[in-house]
């Protein structure tokens, strides 16, 4: 295999952009973590640290101006990769004005019309069914668009999912339903909350064509979000990606992890981090020298760097913000 | 003016506000090829087909959810619940995904949308059917509570509704459906969302109704001039924004209030205008606030339980009397 | 093959009595419909006509001291069937003191603890995640029984029917799931409201087993039940029917069903009635006589006229029960 | 008498009656291995065993469905919603199920289920996470509603609760649960469902509460105490059925009352309390009850916006002065 075959025909700049976007999630991640630790973030804080080759493998395939995301409450890694600002998640993760959500959302509530990120929702499976709705719109529309709706391997067996299967066949509507297995739900493991682990198999019943993809490896990720998104967009209607992936953090900052081993973390992290592997595939390759990365290194850190000093300087939402945005006002 | 049925005025309003913009459609159980488990989308599909009128699985949770998605996007869907018992199913959509998105997003995430069915009770259909859930939504920031009792109201303020850019939730009632009314000819009948309306001028006494309980209110009031008490009658007719202003200004001139309302009484609707009256006007008061609302008892099957259950004419006679100490 | 063997091994009084039960369903439907028609029962009312063989063949291969049943709206077939009392359903039916549930229920609500039938509920789909709890307490009683749980083709696209399924098979619980596949929810015909119309496949992704039965054929309705209830019974947790059949009146008394031909109605009436051809198979064999069936004619409709009787003489509920029965008194 | 958090009485009266009724048993999200998301059923997989200590999945509709029909047959569950937003999911099944089957089946089928976990804003967790749903469980007949504030009052009230034969919905407060109080030794301490408790006596003015709220009465009490006013502070502890009797003697006495609640107003617990003293006491009060809520927004999730948007001590405070025309 050629290495154009083995990185499916990316050039060097679109292979070190995905590399850049999963690092971005990384180091943003772990700043979010350090500032939950300094009392600057508060409440409920879900870090994707582990998970990034996913939403970065699948955002490659989608069209950005056209298709739509939406996921749960674990979304910072979703919002970069749409290519929402550093700046905006964070300070509204330290609930300030010149967050996305002028801080009143917090980390589980970001939005951003403009880059086409639909949230930042808080109710397991919830995003789901609205996920579909974006789909309908792209159809009603007919603006060539598809929707990507993220769940968790614990949202998988909320029954709203199954309705939105069921309706999304049945009306062929453009969705891509991303299952991120990340083999837990909270302290409950897959097999432990799942009669059947095998994720990619649910939409079967109502006719939806499912694969389990490598979650750890993102050309993997990404050839199987290219054929998803091939048969969507060629109007057979919803497709589903089961990615097995892994969360190196606690569910949220409060959690301890006492239910898996330090040993099974351990073991990800060295053998099966998504992006020190890309990394050494890229390197492996003669396209890429050390040079490559440490300019993405130094370029991120000074990305996350700035956001941290924007979020700072952002005051507080002004009290009167209490009382906007409850409602519209009608014209 | 024309008259027209409840079911009619519903009808020609979603019609006129789908013929008016592109963006509206028209989703829930049987609303198509059926026209409407109780006819209401009568005629709709033929004129607007199945691009914009779309009969659902039995799946309101999932549907709901759907149509919080294509509104988040831009769309205005109205989503039909058969009645509104079935959309406790949805009501995590209804609340959590409508109602709270505009603020959690800063304002970023409007939610143009509407919520509609029939509410409360019907004719014998039991304990599950019957619930009434104008207290519980409009107890939610976020949304807006529509309950109205004419077919001109219930027109005006279904395309206000439709029109709006939030959440709307359109409370109607089964058995009224069928009821005539006079209705103002023309499509541009709108009736603004958050205004209560004095449909009986009286002196001695105010009652306030929405919904079904509007026209028993008339009733009682018939009742109660013949007995020379003098009612006046309010159409709360939005339930939130609550239009307390009109309500208020009744009482000062009246004194008296009795408040009225199809559900369950207690944290229900005439509870908080029983506390907003006490609130605004407790030196205008001449006599306690009563109210008058379902037994506390889940809705019986056998005809004389479930007339017993319900609020009717007689009660809110007795009310009345109760407050002016007749 | 013999009678002994078509007939699975049955003897005559058994499968009188299957015919017996069927054609007590088919009268008294066929008499509440009347009395529907005459004011005398109001709200909601959904007839079982043309289902019957389902019910009456799952039923017969239950252990009616041990298993225990539950189904939605259209339940007067399955509490027959369940053994409750004619003039008790009926009473109900008319709101009378006398019914199952003193009048306050109605067609939709009523319940036999003693006979082991759990309702008669009014939302659709609700009855499958309370009969997965029925089987819940078998299983936590250890007391051999298993729950059967009815539900409907549109019932079948509800989440939380999904939500159960899933629970149901991790815990391995002994609960039958009965989809009773009448072709339509209300006016919707199955290829209208389902992406896809294999109910029996439904619940393969949580690893429950499923097949679909000819449900006008009382036979094949009991051989399906036997093998179901066998799997369950050796603890091998939930399984799936799919039983095929049709409702030959409207959804409720209140739907003309306009959605359909009369032809089509028509074509089940004549050529597929469980009810017309059991009797023939009967009598083709040379074990029954016209006489044994004129007698269990005769004596149904002395059933259904006692229960028309019993119903009319029962008063309605005394204005107290308005406030009994909204708790249970605490001792 | 023993020192124990909200936390560890909640705990303990789950295992004590577990230990004495083997057909009670816990399940819900996280509540065996992990020992509650919030630490609450800590040690019950341990002594109780995986059979009667419950893992589900994040299916609340379905597992609250299956709690209920495990009551029909007699057995006892103890349904932990890890917070009672998600309980909006399954809230058909709580009240379609739960609080109308015994009416609709005349008495049969009695569902004795405590539905159980936080309830109300825990700290910035933002609007979908934050919801009080005491309004909306209190408005249904059918059901038990018991939100308690002290350690001592939540270990009796939720032994009471297990033992009834009805549905209870137990809403606790996520804030408070490492609060310590004394609590009676023994494993024979209930508090008796539907009896409010006067936790601190005055004269002027009565304050109800409930919940988290008790807490901050009783701090803006000391508060009065100091410019001279002598509040008496109701804990309400049960919502459904609701202890009028104990609110009314109180309003007698005091002639004043601030009714607070942790949720919005409109259609709230206060709204209810306000009205019935209106309805009962009209002649006792000397000003318009006062009602101190949650301004009716969306929880925010800044800090700032936080608590301003839920009712504190200061808001107590300046109600009161209100009522006492101070
Ligand atoms: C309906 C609902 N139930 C429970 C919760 C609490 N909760 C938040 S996240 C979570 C676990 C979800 O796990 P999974 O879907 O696997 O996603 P992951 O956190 O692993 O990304 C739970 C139980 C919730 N937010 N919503
Ligand atoms: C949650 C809910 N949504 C809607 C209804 C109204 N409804 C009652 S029966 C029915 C059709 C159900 O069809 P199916 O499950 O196929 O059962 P069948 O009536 O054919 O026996 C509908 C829509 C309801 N009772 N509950
Ligand atoms: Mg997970
Ligand atoms: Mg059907």
């Amino acid at each position: 295999m050629t290495a154009q075959d083995k990185f499916l025909g990316q050039n060097k700049e679109q292979l070190l952009k995905l590399y850049e976007q999963m690092l971005l999630i990384r180091r943003f991640e772990e700043k979010s973590g350090q500032l939950y630790g300094m009392g600057k973030i508060a409440g409920f804080c879900h870090l994707y640290i582990g998970q990034e080759a996913v939403v970065v493998g699948v955002q490659s395939q989608l069209n950005q101006d056209k298709d739509t995301v939406i996921t749960a409450y674990r979304d910072h890694g979703h919002m970069l990769a749409c290519g929402m600002d550093p700046g905006g998640v964070l300070a509204e993760l330290m609930g300030r004005e010149g967050g996305f959500s002028k801080g009143k959302g917090g980390s589980m509530h970001m939005f951003s019309v403009e880059k086409r990120f639909y949230g930042g929702h808080g109710i397991v499976g919830a995003q789901v069914p609205i996920g579909t709705g974006l789909a309908f719109a792209h159809k009603y529309e007919e603006d060539g668009g598809l929707a990507a709706a993220y769940m968790g391997d614990g949202a998988a067996n909320q029954g709203q999912v199954y309705e939105a299967f069921n309706m999304a066949s049945l009306w062929k509507l453009p969705v891509l339903y991303i299952i991120e297995n990340n083999q837990y739900a909270m302290g409950t493991s897959t097999e432990r909350h799942s009669s059947s682990e095998k994720f990619y198999l649910r939409g079967e019943p109502f006719g939806i064509k499912g694969e389990a993809v490598d979650g750890m490896n993102i050309l993997e990720v990404q050839k199987a979000a290219a054929r998803a998104t091939k048969h969507i967009r060629e109007g057979k209607g919803p497709y589903l990606l089961e990615i097995e992936t892994y969360r190196y953090k606690g569910h949220s900052m409060s959690d301890p992890a006492k239910y898996r081993d330090k040993e099974e973390v351990d073991a990800y992290r060295k053998d099966n981090d998504p992006i020190i592997n890309f990394k050494k595939d890229l390197l492996n390759s003669d396209l890429f020298n050390d040079e490559d990365f440490k300019s993405i290194e130094d370029r991120i850190k000074e990305e996350v760097k700035k956001a941290v000093e924007f979020s700072e300087a952002s005051p507080e939402p002004d009290a009167s913000e209490l009382y906007t945005d409850i409602l519209v006002e009608s014209k | 003016m024309t008259t027209l049925t409840i079911r009619e005025a519903l009808r020609d309003a979603m019609a006129e506000e789908m013929r008016r913009d592109e963006k509206v459609f028209v989703m829930g159980e049987e609303v198509a090829e059926y026209q409407g488990a109780y006819k209401v989308t009568q005629g709709l599909l033929q004129e607007f087909g199945a691009k914009r009128v779309i009969d659902t699985p039995i799946t309101e949770h999932g549907f709901a959810g759907l149509a919080v998605g294509a509104a988040f996007r831009g769309l205005r869907p109205v989503v039909e619940f058969m009645t509104f018992n079935f959309a406790m199913q949805a009501i995590d959509h209804i609340i959590n995904s409508a109602a709270k998105t505009l603020y959690m997003s800063g304002g970023q995430m409007g939610c143009p949308i509407v919520f509609r069915g029939p509410n409360g009770a019907a004719s014998r259909v039991g304990a599950q059917h019957s619930q009434c859930y104008a207290s519980w939504y409009s107890h939610c920031p976020g949304l807006k509570v529509i309950a109205p009792y004419s077919a001109a109201d219930a027109k005006g303020l279904l395309k206000a509704a439709i029109r709006d850019p939030n959440p709307v939730v359109f409370l109607e009632n089964e058995l009224i459906y069928g009821t005539s009314f006079d209705v103002p000819d023309g499509d541009d009948h709108i009736i603004p969302i958050g205004k209560a309306a004095v449909v009986r001028k009286g002196k001695d006494v105010t009652i306030t109704a929405y919904s079904i309980m509007v026209g028993k209110a008339l009733k009682a009031a018939e009742v109660l001039a013949e007995e020379g008490i003098d009612a006046e009658v309010i159409d709360l007719r939005t339930i939130r924004p609550m239009d307390t202003e009109t309500i208020i200004d009744s009482v000062k001139k009246t004194n008296r209030l009795v408040a009225t309302e199809e559900g369950w009484g207690q944290s229900g609707v005439a509870a908080e205008i029983s506390t907003v009256v006490q609130e605004q006007a407790f030196d205008y008061l001449d006599a306690p606030v009563a109210r008058v609302s379902a037994k506390d008892v889940p809705l019986p099957y056998a005809a004389n339980l479930e007339k017993l259950a319900l609020p009717q004419v007689e009660d809110i006679v007795k009310a009345v009397k109760g407050v002016c100490y007749k």
